[in-house]
């Protein structure tokens, strides 16, 4: 029972419990909120598996950027806590077993594999920016090219989606 | 000579090309001469093809083979043997009655109607002389699509369902039959084409007939093909489309239907059926052998109380079927004659009953047997003509049937004797809703319904001379045919040995 | 084959030709003209067939052989014609007799229109064509082309008045019953050729065939053919077409069902009496069918009224005693009966034609009486054959009749009393009927009373050839007793081994007396009974059950037709329509109802289709991982 | 290679035409010669066996004649597309050019998607044609459906993104060589490590979404519903073919040699997808939604590639792409000139519009697999494919089975064109049509019937 | 550390993820629980290269273990994209139908 796991339980404790509260929390500001600590929560996995510029680009990225722009629109939406007025429990209910089922079927899978396999932690240098820089500019140079493409259509995207139209018509069957 | 043209090319291209000159917009309106000018060169063509029947001399006349699929070994290869020749007889003179019979007639939108009947003569043609297993699939479904449409476009009230059902049907049947041929091609040896290229397996008749298959692999794929041919003859209990098909459509497609594309499934059989699985499991041979006959009582049975004339003969046409089916599962090289000979014969002869039937239909609007009567006063030539056609179709001495029902009866007593008892059944139940017919059609005093019958058009009468004539010709001296068709019964018997 | 019969093809060619012509030319034809060339013809190959049996007489017999009609696998039929004495003498028969009734009938049709008159000479053509075939044939097979063409002309025939459903009815109910044994002859060929490998006469009917069946199959082969001999010569069990058979016009009745085409079952067992001979059980049983046949026909002939319902049934019953006389190996004595039978029978059927002609189409006997007095010709003929059926001494009916008589008598005596008894019968009906037709004061209205004649000429002179013939026809076969030699039996002895005579001299001659007697004491009786007769109606049980034939008709009705009927309309509303097409459709509706129900599954909930995408993905773990 | 690079820098141009041209018809021609620089550009590929850009990239993408051949055939369909499409994409919205563009993108990233070496490369391919689609479907924005389309398609392909991605963390963690280049993943023979397993499952979910294989199809329907039917036209039949590509190279690759483990859930999967697809198809009445489901039941049908897994079913599934777009295609743009989309809108359209009708049947036809039309070569090849390996034969039988049962709402139209007559006579059946327009269509109907009667025409180029 | 203890984690969070997805009608919400989804993804897969970074194969190359995490990067980028798109989507239904609520996305179903 050394220090890392300790951090370990504790972070994970905190992971899950955040997730937990960012799906029955009411109201979706909190929501955005809730996942916002997971991410550090994560973040500090990250940095106890020594990848170091991953745990910054969670931060600065997901944290950051992404779930600032979840908010906006959350905020944007004014969105309040009785947005889902009816709750159908049925459906929740089946949501619950099946995940359940699905987590209890993964794991039993996982503990299947009977070898010890250790994870290093604290140390190591995979995690370094300097080796992720050299092999993303070296031999990932191509999908890096290849994500600006992704990144033109999603902005073509925003462009196309986002523009304000006119008037709606209910009835047309195209 | 035979390098410029062969008989197969011919026979499949001349019927396309009138088909196709049919739908030229310029040509609209001569359909119906075209395509009777073009049957009627089919047919001198075939009755030409009928003197050079000899293969060692002959063959570039007679087989017809190029390269079309080389990676998967598969040849575009028709060619003719006997049955083939006798076959594609029996479709070249039944067209020419077909439309002369309807020439008087009007059709709606007729240059697609002919159109199409000229494609359907190709496909027929199609089957009846592929060599390569691919090249049959393919015209066993082209004959197919355009009967579809004829039958659909031109038929009675309730035509498009019955149709689409006869559609799915066969449709089913022959799907399963493909995945059967692909099965029986995996298991053929390697082909090399004239251009070096190698195929791993082949689709070739010859490659097909020596497929290694286990025995129990040729049981089950005995009764994958059994059935696509089984619903196309059909045998009992698989044809319950025919009925509604023969009565919902228009007589034309009636007639292509029962006295072609009945053949098909004949034809599948000797061909590919029982040369492929002759090891099978021959329990299967004897199911599909009473099956049949089994298929002729109760065809026979049926007939006796339909009052719709269509349907009587649409019912009278699977008893007979059914007895040719028996023959040739029941595997005697009598029956397998008497097959190839009523093969023909038979077509001949329903040909004659739908034209008949058709006539009575279009003078007084009723195939109810029940409302018509007295037709012998209004329309004795008519009568006459039905009585000698009907009286073949019962197999009379001196008519063409004889020979061919002497053989199969024959046959199927060689294989079991209690068989042919049954199937005599089907003889004597056959007079005697033949005879029901003529009586309350023909016989009896004139009712209201066909009070202004007149007697038939000469385009009718020389129809119908004609098939009369084949009618007695074929029965006084059935030998011609018999030898036509003598060799491809031995080949069949050398195979399966 | 030797020139001598170089002409023989013509036998059958000409009456063909003849209908060829009348059928073709129906409408063209004059009436006089179509009677001329169908008579022509007949008349034709009669001299032809005089010519071939003179020379078949002086021993020439041949098989004359044209083309193969059938060469398939081991299989041979020949398309041949037998020329011997069997088939030479029912030449002559037909053509003969044949020819009378040609004549006959250009006068007895005469109210026919021009075509229907044309097409009746035709038909008549036809008959006699598909006759000949039938017995020249060289094998079974044209044998049975034959047998099936007189089936075919005598459905035409009876239906020659088709307007008339009763008639076209009766015509319908001949074929099939002729239908149905022709499928026991059928099987009968199939089994000798399974056997045999062949069906021609000189192949098969010899020693060296017989050696490879078992008795067997001689029996099966031979109780088939019976069969077929039952359906076209009107036995038990299907002989009941034949009175219905009266439909037909007169000259028709005495031609087709009188003289020619019901002895077609005779000739097949006269001709392959090789085979008869040598299967006992057989034999048995062609006796008692051809003896309950002759009794349960003539027993039936006693209360019948109608003329010609008579003379059918008593054909039926003559038919009856040549298939006893078959039975008992007595075959020269069925042909012989035949012969006489065709002379007398075909008589009496033209006289009752006759008189039907002059009543007006009247039939009924009690309407009728005292006919003597208008028409002596009729009156006298129809007396001798009267007479000759009954078998008076002196006239042809005696001779063979006492023949089979004293065949049956060798054979079992108790078949004889029966035989003897029906025997008397015949007698006294016969006489009943001349009685109440000829004698008497007549009975029938006023107009046909004056209306009555005598027949043309064309109608009487074959009448009396014909009671000429039925005098004498009786002495080409005198037995020995009375001091003849049998010149038939002799003649016929290449085909037929003449039958061992068992009976002594003695027997023989009392027999006869004793029939004789028996037969005089019979008509008196009938001339005590019917001197003066009046209409009444039937008494007692026994002769209704008479006049009602035994009720066989109805009995085939329940038990035969109607279930046929109702198993036809039971396949077609419940097997066809719900079980078979049923399914067949079934699967269409299992179809379209498997889509309205997954269509449900699209609920349009994104929630539902992630839900269902998990338990999908769960499904694929078990599969993978828990299912081995 | 040509064709990602090329593809992707014509999206580019393409972005900027909508921005300095304001002619929209620039753009199509501007399209259709893009497709066909790429097509020529990937056949010299196909020839010299080098692309015009070389710079090092370490083995993310391999071509070989078969990815070639397939991205040629994609770009020859697209040709069809544009020249068939070009009038109806300009009437979805005021950003023709930026949908033309979005094209381009997915078709670059069709391009990765069937030449990907590594599963970050397939990631990426597939992410770059799924983030566009999303757009394309909800291009319609005045049109609530559309909206909605866009939204579902959006939140499950997402959804599935994440469950692809947890499949190749498995595959990575399980895979010893601990890369995530696919040929580096197949072990040979042998029992597969528990985690590869786990990501195989993963990864079989998330493909079957993305080729709409039951129970993972839900999106199908609804989507190409809602969606303008020129990008439903596009997206049912190029997009899904490439998602086939994609799906029968990485589990050939990755895992071919394990066949024999996983091969129990394919034939269940092809099953299920046959069964919902033909059967939940027959009783559709808007021949929209019906060609929606019909898509399903012919995503079942190539399954059987994925499913036999033999040289057989890489030309199957060469001639299926080609033959299923051109198609499907085709019967879509008679579809956009309808009046009705229900199946009684097609009532006598043979009297009005003979050649469209025959075309129409042709394309049916073809869809059904009738002899004579590339339909039934495709599907041939298919079952060949199928039979040969030998395994689960009852599987070949039922697909035959509902191919027969998908002639049932194939020919539901037939029979409408051909055997009913419209209500009135004056009532338009069709919008009028250029004679442009039916000389496509016929090329169309030319091609599917050339293929069919050749197919080696296209897979000739595999024994080269 | 065991890697079954991070597999374990990551499996929870992802299987919170999916349910989150199931049971929430909020769309933004069930994006949000995508996004937890993908984060799992990120932190199995950098346990995983953390693991293999032990094992022997991994003397081969230098910067060997950080494919994993150059993924991850990757893995980031996609779903910024998404996220761009995604909330695009939701706005403008959410203009047409003032409501993220999915189950009002009912018009096309059957």
């Amino acid at each position: 029972m050394n220090i890392s796991t300790i951090v370990f339980l504790l972070l994970s404790l905190m992971a899950v419990g955040s997730a937990l509260m960012m799906i029955i929390s009411k109201n979706p500001v909190h929501s955005v909120l809730w996942l916002i600590l997971v991410f550090f929560a994560i973040s500090g996995h990250y940095i106890l598996l020594n990848a170091q510029f991953l745990a910054v680009v969670n931060i600065i990225v997901y944290a950051g950027a992404i779930m600032v722009l979840f908010l906006f629109v959350v905020m944007l939406m004014n969105l309040n806590a009785d947005t889902e007025p009816i709750k159908n429990y049925r459906m929740q209910l089946a949501g619950i077993c099946s995940g359940g089922t699905l987590l209890l079927i993964l794991v039993l899978l996982t503990n299947r594999m009977d070898v010890e396999q250790l994870v290093q932690t604290n140390v190591g240098d995979a995690g370094l920016i300097k080796n992720l820089g050299m092999s993303l500019f070296k031999q990932y140079v191509l999908p890096f090219e290849i994500s600006s493409v992704l990144f033109l259509s999603a902005m073509i995207g925003a462009v196309v989606i986002g523009k304000k139209e006119e008037t709606i018509d209910q009835n047309t069957n195209s | 000579m035979g390098t410029y043209f062969s008989f197969p090319d011919l026979f499949i291209w001349l019927p396309i090309l009138a088909g196709l000159l049919c739908f030229i917009p310029a040509l609209r309106n001569h359909g119906k001469n075209l395509s009777l000018l073009f049957s009627l060169i089919i047919l001198g063509v075939s009755i030409a093809s009928l003197f050079f029947t000899n293969d060692g001399k002959y063959l570039s006349f007679n087989h017809v083979s190029y390269i079309w699929l080389k990676y998967l070994g598969a040849n575009y290869y028709i060619g003719l043997d006997g049955v083939g020749r006798s076959l594609t007889l029996l479709t070249a003179i039944v067209f020419p009655l077909i439309i002369g019979s309807g020439y008087k007639k009007e059709v709606s939108s007729s240059h697609s109607f002919y159109g199409l009947l000229m494609l359907s003569q190709a496909g027929l043609m199609g089957v009846f002389m592929a060599m390569d297993a691919l090249s049959f699939y393919f015209f066993w479904e082209l004959a197919l699509v355009p009967v579809y449409f004829l039958a659909s476009k031109w038929g009675g009230e309730k035509a498009i369902a019955s149709t689409f059902k006869f559609f799915v049907y066969t449709f089913a049947g022959s799907l399963l039959m493909l995945v059967g041929i692909i099965y029986v091609y995996l298991h053929t040896g390697g082909r090399t084409f004239e251009d070096g290229t190698i195929a791993p397996h082949s689709f070739s008749l010859s490659a097909f007939y020596q497929a290694s298959l286990s025995v129990v692999e040729q049981t089950w794929l005995f009764i994958v093909f059994f059935l696509a041919f089984a619903i196309k003859m059909p045998i009992f209990p698989f044809h319950t489309w025919q009925p509604d098909a023969y009565d919902q459509s228009a007589t034309p497609v009636t007639m292509v239907m029962s006295a072609i594309m009945v053949k098909m499934g004949l034809l599948g059989v000797f061909r590919w059926l029982i040369p492929m699985f002759g090891q099978a499991d021959h329990l299967l041979y004897h199911i599909a052998t009473v099956l049949s006959v089994i298929g002729i009582v109760y065809a026979s049975f049926l007939a006796m109380v339909q009052d719709n004339v269509k349907k009587l003969v649409a019912y009278s046409s699977i008893a007979h079927i059914g007895l040719m089916s028996a023959a040739l599962f029941s595997m005697k090289k009598m029956g397998v004659q008497g097959v190839f000979l009523q093969m023909f014969n038979h077509g001949i002869n329903i040909v004659g009953m739908w034209i008949v039937l058709d006539i009575i239909e279009r003078k007084t609007g009723i195939k109810k047997i029940s409302e018509l009567g007295g037709l012998a006063i209004k329309a004795p030539a008519l009568t006459i003509f039905l009585v000698i056609i009907s009286f073949a179709n019962i197999a009379l001495p001196l008519t063409n049937a004889f020979p061919g029902e002497f053989m199969l009866l024959n046959g199927l007593y060689q294989y079991k004797p209690w068989l042919a008892v049954l199937a005599g059944l089907g003889v004597i139940f056959s007079a005697v809703y033949t005879l029901n017919m003529i009586q309350k059609v023909f016989y009896g005093t004139v009712k209201e319904s066909t009070s202004e019958v007149s007697d038939i058009e000469i385009n009718e009468k020389i129809v119908l001379s004609v098939i009369v004539l084949i009618i007695f010709v074929a029965g006084v001296y059935p030998q011609p045919l018999i030898d036509l068709t003598k060799a491809s019964a031995d080949q069949l018997f050398t195979i399966i040995k | 084959m030797n020139n001598t019969f170089n002409l023989v093809w013509l036998i059958p060619t000409l009456p063909l030709l003849g209908f060829l012509i009348n059928g073709l030319g129906r409408k063209s034809l004059s009436k006089s003209a179509s009677g001329l060339i169908g008579s022509a013809v007949v008349l034709g190959s009669f001299i032809i067939s005089i010519m071939t049996f003179i020379q078949v007489k002086q021993g020439h017999t041949g098989v004359i052989h044209f083309f193969d009609f059938l060469r398939v696998s081991g299989l041979k039929v020949a398309f041949s014609f037998q020329i011997d004495q069997l088939s030479s003498l029912f030449l002559l028969i037909i053509t003969g007799v044949g020819f009378l009734i040609h004549v006959y009938s250009t006068a007895y049709m005469h109210d026919e229109e021009g075509k229907d008159f044309a097409k009746y000479f035709a038909y008549l053509n036809l008959f006699v064509f598909s006759m000949l075939l039938l017995v020249m044939g060289g094998n079974f097979l044209i044998l049975f082309v034959g047998w099936e063409g007189v089936g075919l002309c005598s459905y035409l025939l009876i239906g020659y008045w088709y307007e008339n459903n009763n008639y076209t009815d009766a015509a319908k109910k001949a074929f099939v019953m002729n239908r149905i044994g022709d499928l026991g002859f059928l099987l009968a060929l199939f089994w000798l050729i399974s056997k045999t490998g062949s069906m021609e006469y000189s192949q098969v009917l010899n020693a060296a065939s017989l050696a490879k069946l078992t008795t067997f199959d001689i029996t099966g082969i031979t109780l088939l053919m019976f069969v077929g001999a039952t359906g076209k010569s009107a036995q038990i069990p299907l002989f009941t077409w034949l009175p219905d058979a009266m439909a037909g016009p007169t000259p028709v009745s005495a031609l087709i069902h009188a003289a020619t085409m019901v002895t077609a079952g005779i000739y097949l067992i006269a001709r392959s009496n090789i085979l008869f001979s040598s299967a006992l059980i057989t034999q048995q049983v062609i006796t008692i069918i051809g003896l309950a046949t002759a009794f349960l026909a003539a027993s039936i002939a006693l209360k019948q009224n109608d003329i010609k319902k008579i003379l059918a049934y008593s054909t039926v019953s003559q038919l009856g005693f040549m298939f006893l006389a078959l039975g008992t190996g007595n075959y020269v004595a069925a042909v012989f009966h035949v012969l006489t039978h065709a002379f007398f029978k075909a008589l009496m059927f033209l006289g009752s034609g006759s008189v039907i002609h002059a009543m007006g189409g009247e039939q009924d006997i009690r309407n009728m009486g005292g006919l003597h007095k208008h028409m002596k010709v009729t009156s006298i003929t129809f007396l001798i054959g009267c007479l000759a059926i009954s078998g008076i001494p002196g006239f042809s009916g005696f001779f063979s009749k006492d023949e089979i008589l004293a065949g049956a008598f060798g054979y079992n005596t108790i078949i004889y009393g029966v035989a003897l008894f029906t025997a008397l019968m015949t007698a006294f009906y016969m006489f009943r009927l001349y009685i109440i037709t000829f004698t008497g004061k007549f009975r029938g209205t006023h107009d046909q009373e004056h209306h009555l004649h005598e027949s043309p000429a064309a109608m009487t002179i074959p009448l009396i050839i014909l009671a000429i013939l039925s005098i004498i026809g009786g002495y080409i076969g005198i037995p020995e007793v009375l001091g003849g030699h049998h010149e038939l039996a002799h003649y016929l002895s290449p085909i037929i081994p003449t039958a061992h005579h068992s009976l002594s001299h003695q027997t023989e001659l009392m027999l006869m007396g004793l029939s004789t007697a028996l037969v005089l004491g019979a008509i008196t009786f009938a001339w005590i009974r019917f001197r003066n007769f009046k209409a009444e109606q039937s008494n007692g049980g026994l002769s209704s059950f008479l006049e009602n034939k035994w009720y066989v008709d109805e009995c085939y009705e329940w038990i035969i037709v109607r279930p046929i009927k109702k198993a036809s309309s039971l396949f077609q509303h419940i097997l066809e329509n719900r079980i078979i097409d049923g399914s067949v459709n079934g699967v269409g509706k299992l179809v379209n109802y498997g889509s309205r129900q997954l269509r449900w599954l699209q609920s349009g909930q994104v929630g539902a289709y992630v839900l269902l995408m998990v338990l999908g993905m769960l499904l694929l773990f078990v599969i993978q991982f828990f299912v081995s | 290679m040509n064709a990602i690079i090329i593809s992707a820098i014509w999206g580019v141009l393409l972005m900027f035409s909508g921005v300095f041209l304001k002619n929209k018809s620039v753009s199509k021609y501007l399209a259709l010669f893009g497709s066909v620089l790429a097509l020529v550009s990937t056949c010299i590929e196909m020839k010299t066996g080098h692309s015009f850009f070389n710079f090092p990239m370490y083995e993310m993408i391999k071509t070989d004649a078969f990815n070639l051949l397939f991205i040629s055939i994609i770009h020859g369909i697209m040709i069809v597309y544009f020249l068939l499409n070009a009038q109806e994409i300009t009437k979805v919205g005021s950003h023709v050019a930026e949908y033309y563009a979005l094209i381009f993108f997915i078709l670059s990233g069709i391009a990765i998607a069937a030449t990907f070496n590594t599963l970050l490369m397939l990631f990426i391919g597939i992410e770059i044609i799924s983030i566009p689609l999303y757009i394309l479907t909800g291009s319609d924005k005045r049109n609530l459906k559309s909206n909605e389309a866009a939204l579902k398609y959006f939140l499950m392909g997402a959804f599935s993104t994440g469950i692809m991605l947890m499949g190749i963390a498995f595959i990575y963690g399980g895979n010893p060589n601990a890369s995530f280049y696919i040929d580096k993943i197949d072990m040979g023979h042998g029992q597969m490590p528990v985690f590869i397993a786990m990501g195989l499952v993963f990864m079989l979910v998330s493909m079957s979404f993305k080729v709409s294989a039951a129970p993972f199809h839900f999106w199908t329907p609804d989507v190409y519903d809602g969606a303008p039917t020129v990008f439903t036209s596009f997206m049912s039949t190029v997009v899904k073919a490439a998602g086939f590509f994609a799906f029968l190279r990485l589990f050939e690759k990755a895992f071919g040699s394990m066949q024999d483990q996983w091969q129990n859930m394919i034939a269940w999967i092809t099953f299920a997808t046959l069964l919902i697809g033909n059967i939940t198809a027959v009783f559709q009445q808007s021949v929209k939604r019906m060609l929606a489901y019909s898509s399903i039941a012919q995503a079942g049908f190539m399954m059987l590639a994925v499913f036999a897994m033999n040289g057989k079913a890489k030309e199957g599934i060469l001639l299926y792409s080609a033959a299923y777009s051109l198609a499907t295609i085709g019967i879509f743009g008679v579809l956009t000139k309808m009046e009705d989309y229900t199946i009684s809108g097609f009532n006598g359209l043979s009297k009005s519009n003979p050649v469209v009708a025959l075309t129409a049947t042709i394309f049916l036809l073809s869809l059904t697999g009738v002899p004579l039309t590339a339909g039934f070569q495709s599907k041939f090849f298919l079952l060949i494919s199928a039979v040969e390996n030998g395994n689960h034969i009852w599987l070949v039988v039922a697909a035959v089975l509902f191919a027969a049962i998908s002639a049932y709402y194939y020919f539901r139209v037939i029979q409408a064109m051909y055997f009913k007559t419209a209500e009135s006579d004056d009532q338009m059946v069709m919008q009028p049509i250029t004679t442009q327009y039916t000389f496509i269509l016929v090329l169309i109907a030319i091609l599917i019937l050339i293929i069919g009667i050749y197919p080696e025409l296209i897979i000739g180029w595999m024994y080269r | 550390m065991d890697i079954k203890a991070y597999i374990t984690l990551s499996l929870v969070l992802f299987t919170i993820g999916i349910i989150g997805v199931l049971v929430r009608r909020n769309a933004i919400i069930i994006f949000l629980c995508v996004e937890l989804m993908l984060n799992a993804v990120n932190l199995l897969l950098v346990a995983f290269s953390k693991m293999h970074a032990l094992s022997p194969v991994a003397k081969a190359s230098a910067n060997f273990a950080s494919d994993a995490q150059i993924f991850v990067f990757f893995i980031m980028v996609v779903a910024a994209a998404e996220v761009s798109v995604g909330l695009a989507i939701i706005v403008m239904m959410y203009r047409n139908v003032h409501t993220v609520d999915i189950n009002f996305l009912n018009r096309l179903k059957n």
